[in-house]
């Protein structure tokens, strides 16, 4: 198999399914001309032309209505957002229109819509630049939220999003782009709801995505030498989530971490804790854990950024406590 | 082709003589069937309003009552097949769009019958048969979903246009000037339609918008803009084929920005304190739907006897449609959950697990 | 004591903090003229006069930015949103600015500033007009949020928010709005941070806010005819929690339900429930269960909102699924 | 008042003859010292590029060369206990403020001695001290912070002003058309000034924005809109000088357009594809430091050699902040929790409870 990074995963995934449909087009700050602030629209205008790949001016909430727009009569836009920070500006826009529509229409139309870009830590840009909203959108029941951490899955997972009927928030992360590896080639579909156990392990499961997933899969390896074998499950789509292969897993192990790039309020991860203790309250025996951002605002200095980002240091400190 | 001159004096723009071109003259059951939808709407949100006193209607219910001729004379002059689409105070233009008065007040009654099966209300109609895109609660928020629309029509090269309306407190929104950016910048076939009726809520025009008329507003982004007197639907038919001529021979988008008077409150809670009596009298002495009645008659186009025959048949359609949503059933408790997802086709059905439930 | 509304409790505290602070002013849409879109803020006009009492356009963007540089400044404004829902369009303001100005300046700039209005469902008014943002916003370190239950609660913690450095998401309940009770005369003030136990019992403990404290109180006496004898803790203040108080309760019942109109995933009782199993694990005797809106957007219709909303026997039937 | 008759044509508007009374004609050591400050940005932001180079400076860095003449202009012809407000390119902004070089060295190495504890980096530079109100990364997101500094100034009678800048690209942000109109309506006297360097990141003007000249936006707001050359800094204070005089006279917003040119990339990471190396040396030939310089020698207001210990004394002052921040400290881990709260003062400080974490 091909090995490939992951901003061109993305890049594939993309570039096939506007092969195989032309409803399908992309939009966004800088993704035409400039080939994407970030590269994953590299090569697209030359392909697909002005008409399909339109850079747009510096207005979030219209470009994403425009999108809801566009997607409930037909077409099948993909938003790009140079990073989902500044999605907060077209919150409104995606929370109750894209989020919305269909329901208030009593479900006469579609909202076949792929809202993407990057998140997350570890860039030094500040405490507006770093938000993780995975959260907020997947607290909003229409809404499907995808975290992808592997090259093989980004490309999978966006070309089903891309083909689904549904909005889609799909959220990279940027440290992940020059992340390399094996990707299948040719027709590669992945299916969205579903988890994937990167590392099988008998002692604990690490529940994580995105970038926390590799802090998740580095902990279990800091561990195995002390001999701890991790299992790490990374959700791949956090919602709907897939309790399913959670259950499975910790039933086989009895004691959970989660790793998660969310300020801890209400993050993600609370709602897995939840779930697990909730469905699964015997099968623990020890609380669940949760390794999260530190409850503060992205600092610049890095320093004080990588002290406030989940590390795989405190992931293993955790396990330990939760094997204690 | 601004076609204001003095701020606030409205005047026919060069092209809007009474003989535009861009005008065919109307036959008369045309003219007939104008004013019959704009009794249609007035008597639909009378019975609207008994309803909501009977608690029937629930939440909120804003009446289009006096706005007729901006829904029926825009409308008038676009195809089947163009799009619509509009914020909360929606029943006018869903009617005036051919929308079943059934279906509309059932959807107010929050039955199963209803036009969004129940789940919308009042402020969120939708037919998708009929190009209505909604019926939006959220101020300006339908702004950038117009445009989108617009933008797919164009994208698809139908030659159709979408009509975007809004209200005079609307175009504060911030979303509103970004659309507006982008559809001059694109050439996107939408022609924003400002319902000035002096209100919002209870703050006039002129304590919530810097700048008269408010289409200069268009200026800054070298966009037509387009006024018109909502009171008169003749005015509003030729400015509306200004507009609806740029969209459909250049791809180029409008603002509009057509005067009428909000007759009743804001909403059904409202005492309008914040308004004399006179000036409500005042208003509703240039009625739309007397001006152009009397232009039919003078017209001889119809008799009073027609009027009347109008106005029963309008009554018992009204009537019909009260009982029909009376009568529908409620949904199902069960369809709390049903028309969130779409289902999907090319790709597997996405697995959500019920029985992991996020909560009991 | 008199018995007055929440309403009026409100208004009270407003009325009391304009007289005492000539800095405290008051703006947003229709609370000058009109009094009020639900009438919290009637008569401030006629006492503080238009400098004072200010009708805005429909810009929560741009009225909510102003409040947090006017705040910046050394003014002390309260924004009402005429609800919360409406505070979609000023997310990015109220986050980015009022969340994390104070921070990225090295603590040079305090940001005095109380945003309230009403929210959550009941009210009929469907999918875009329902939303119980408190999740949202207590995901931010920054930003503390108040939800209160009571007359005498949302009086003095509403005059202490409006005293705070900092800025507070005061967040109320229209369908509360006419409930009375006895409020304090005088100089009331209630500690922000401090939940307070509404009734005590030692079967199991119920933890609430906003109308859902009151969907517990109710649950709670259904249950005393069948000799169960629930414990009602009214966060008040959801973030920072005040789980000294939370541990104390659970520490004697050993049994917790929650109840939250947040749509389940990732709502504030997710957290709650996460700190609870973390940090209390022995104490527990079966699982936390949250009782929550159904994930499915609002639906106009009386019969399925109500079916959606948490209800006081849905919180019997968690209780008797607790404790069985 | 709106200063520009063709669109797009630059225009002195009738006020501003070089003799208008609003402007005191300048001494010689005046002169001189705006020259230095273009001077030192133009150093200032050779070395933050070394430093990025280095790796010193992580995260976005955004210089301000070519614009230098905005930022010295426009700051000359107010007052220091004015308002100072803009976005994320604010190098400029912050040094012509008068802010210390050193703790502007050091926030962008991050050092606890920034100017912002190394807390807000390249983009948020913060100085309550001198008025400066940031430093904002959102592009649009300061535009109505500085409405409601200028609406805090109106309300405590301080007769001072607000000036906020925002890039050409940052027009499209709906916040900012939303706070246009509130500046405008309510009078509150905060100048926009949109620095309209020709591009946003990789996208021109043309690309971005329907309506030229730019300052056309202020027209539906019936606002002044002023156009001024940045290249040239009396230009920038005469036509800012009109801002300011309705703003301090009549308590009235204006928005400015001042034009000028990004020398480098949009950030450090920019290979300035989408223009040409001939389009940049064009405009580098009207360099605003080189016009300034040339203009001073002519008046005999400095000599050559005057120029030279001016630059030596810039390269020095450069250097010794370069050192500073290089050799100041790191903020200790623990700080990460500081600076988010501010204490109470009014009420009991509210309990946070670290021992019960939120997550760990
Ligand atoms: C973003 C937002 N803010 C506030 C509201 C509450 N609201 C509903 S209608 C309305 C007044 C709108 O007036 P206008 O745009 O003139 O329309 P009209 O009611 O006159 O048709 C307001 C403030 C809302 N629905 N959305
Ligand atoms: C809301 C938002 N969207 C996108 C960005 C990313 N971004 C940062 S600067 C920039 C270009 C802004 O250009 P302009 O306003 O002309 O300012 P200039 O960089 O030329 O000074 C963009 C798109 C952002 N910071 N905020
Ligand atoms: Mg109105
Ligand atoms: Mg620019």
């Amino acid at each position: 198999m091909p090995i490939i990074s992951l901003r061109t995963a993305l890049n594939q995934a993309i570039a096939e399914e506007m092969e195989r449909d032309e409803n399908v087009f992309l939009l966004g700050e800088e993704v035409a001309e400039y080939n994407g602030a970030y590269k994953v629209s590299e090569g697209l205008l030359d392909k697909f032309g002005p008409k399909r790949v339109i850079d747009t001016p510096i207005s979030e909430g219209a470009f994403t209505g425009l999108a809801v727009g566009a997607a409930t009569y037909g077409l099948r836009p993909i938003v790009e957002y140079m990073t989902w920070s500044f999605s907060l500006v077209a919150f409104d826009q995606i929370i109750n229109n894209a989020g919305q529509v269909r329901y208030m229409a009593g479900g006469q139309f579609e909202v076949p819509l792929v809202l993407r870009g990057n998140s997350g830590g570890g860039l030094r840009v500040g405490a507006t630049h770093s938000h993780t909203p995975e959260n907020w959108y997947a607290n909003i029941p229409a809404l499907t939220v995808i975290t992808p951490a592997f090259p093989d899955d980004a490309k999978g997972l966006l070309k089903s999003a891309i083909r689904s009927n549904n909005p889609i928030i799909f959220i990279e992360n940027e440290i992940l782009y020059n992340y390399k590896d094996e990707v299948p080639e040719g027709e590669h579909l992945t299916p969205i709801g579903k988890a994937r156990i990167r590392r099988e392990g008998k002692d604990i499961t690490f529940i994580a995505n995105s970038a926390s997933t590799h802090r998740a899969l580095e902990a279990a390896e800091t561990l195995a030498k002390s001999g701890i074998d991790a299992e790490v499950v990374d959700l791949r789509t956090i919602k709907p989530l897939d309790f399913d292969l959670i259950a499975e897993s910790v039933r086989r192990t009895n004691h959970v971490v989660i790793v998660e790039e969310n300020k801890p309020f209400a993050g993600w991860g609370a709602q897995v804790a939840y779930m697990i203790q909730r469905h699964l309250f015997d099968e623990l025996d020890a609380p669940v854990i949760r390794v999260a951002s530190l409850d503060a605002p992205q600092p610049y200095n890095a320093k004080l950024e990588d002290y406030l980002l989940p590390s795989a240091d405190r992931v293993v400190k955790a396990a330990k406590e939760v094997l204690a | 082709m601004h076609t204001v001159d003095t701020p606030g004096r409205i005047t026919a723009s060069p092209t809007s003589a009474p003989d535009a071109p861009l005008l065919p003259v109307l036959k008369p059951d045309e003219k007939h069937a104008m004013l019959r939808k704009m009794v249609l709407i007035r008597r639909f949100e009378e019975k609207s309003e008994q309803a909501y006193q009977k608690q029937q209607i629930r939440g909120f219910c804003h009446v289009y009552t006096g706005q007729e001729a901006i829904a029926v004379g825009t409308e008038s002059v676009i195809n089947r097949d163009d799009a619509v689409i509009t914020a909360y105070r929606d029943h006018g233009h869903a009617l005036a769009r051919g929308m079943c008065p059934k279906a509309c007040m059932a959807e107010l009654l929050g039955k199963a019958t209803g036009c969004s099966k129940g789940k919308g209300g009042s402020m969120h109609f939708f037919d998708k048969k009929k190009h209505f895109y909604g019926g939006h609660g959220i101020v300006g928020g339908q702004t950038p979903l117009g445009l989108g629309i617009a933008f797919a029509q164009k994208y698809t090269n139908s030659n159709r246009l979408t009509l975007c309306y809004l209200g005079d407190g609307a175009i504060n929104q911030g979303v509103f000037h970004e659309s507006l950016n982008i559809a001059a910048l694109w050439k996107i076939p939408v022609i924003y339609i400002i319902e000035n009726n002096l209100y919002a809520m209870g703050t006039s025009v002129a304590r919530s918008s810097a700048g008269d008329p408010l289409v200069k507003r268009a200026d800054g982004y070298d966009m037509a803009g387009i006024v018109a007197n909502g009171m008169d639907i003749d005015d509003v038919r030729i400015k509306t084929a200004e507009a609806v001529n740029l969209a459909r021979t250049e791809s180029l988008p409008s603002l509009m920005e057509i005067r009428a008077y909000r007759y009743r409150g804001h909403s059904m809670t409202d005492p309008r304190k914040y308004r004399t009596r006179e000036e409500e009298e005042q208003q509703r002495a240039r009625d739309p739907i007397e001006i152009y009645k009397q232009r039919l008659l003078d017209e001889n186009v119809i008799n009073e006897k027609d009027y009347e025959d109008m106005e029963a048949g309008v009554a018992s359609e009204v009537q019909e449609a009260y009982d029909f949503a009376v009568n529908s059933p409620d949904p199902e408790i069960e369809e709390v959950f049903d028309d969130i997802f779409a289902p999907e086709t090319q790709i597997d059905e996405i697995e959500r697990r019920p029985k992991w439930s996020y909560g009991d």
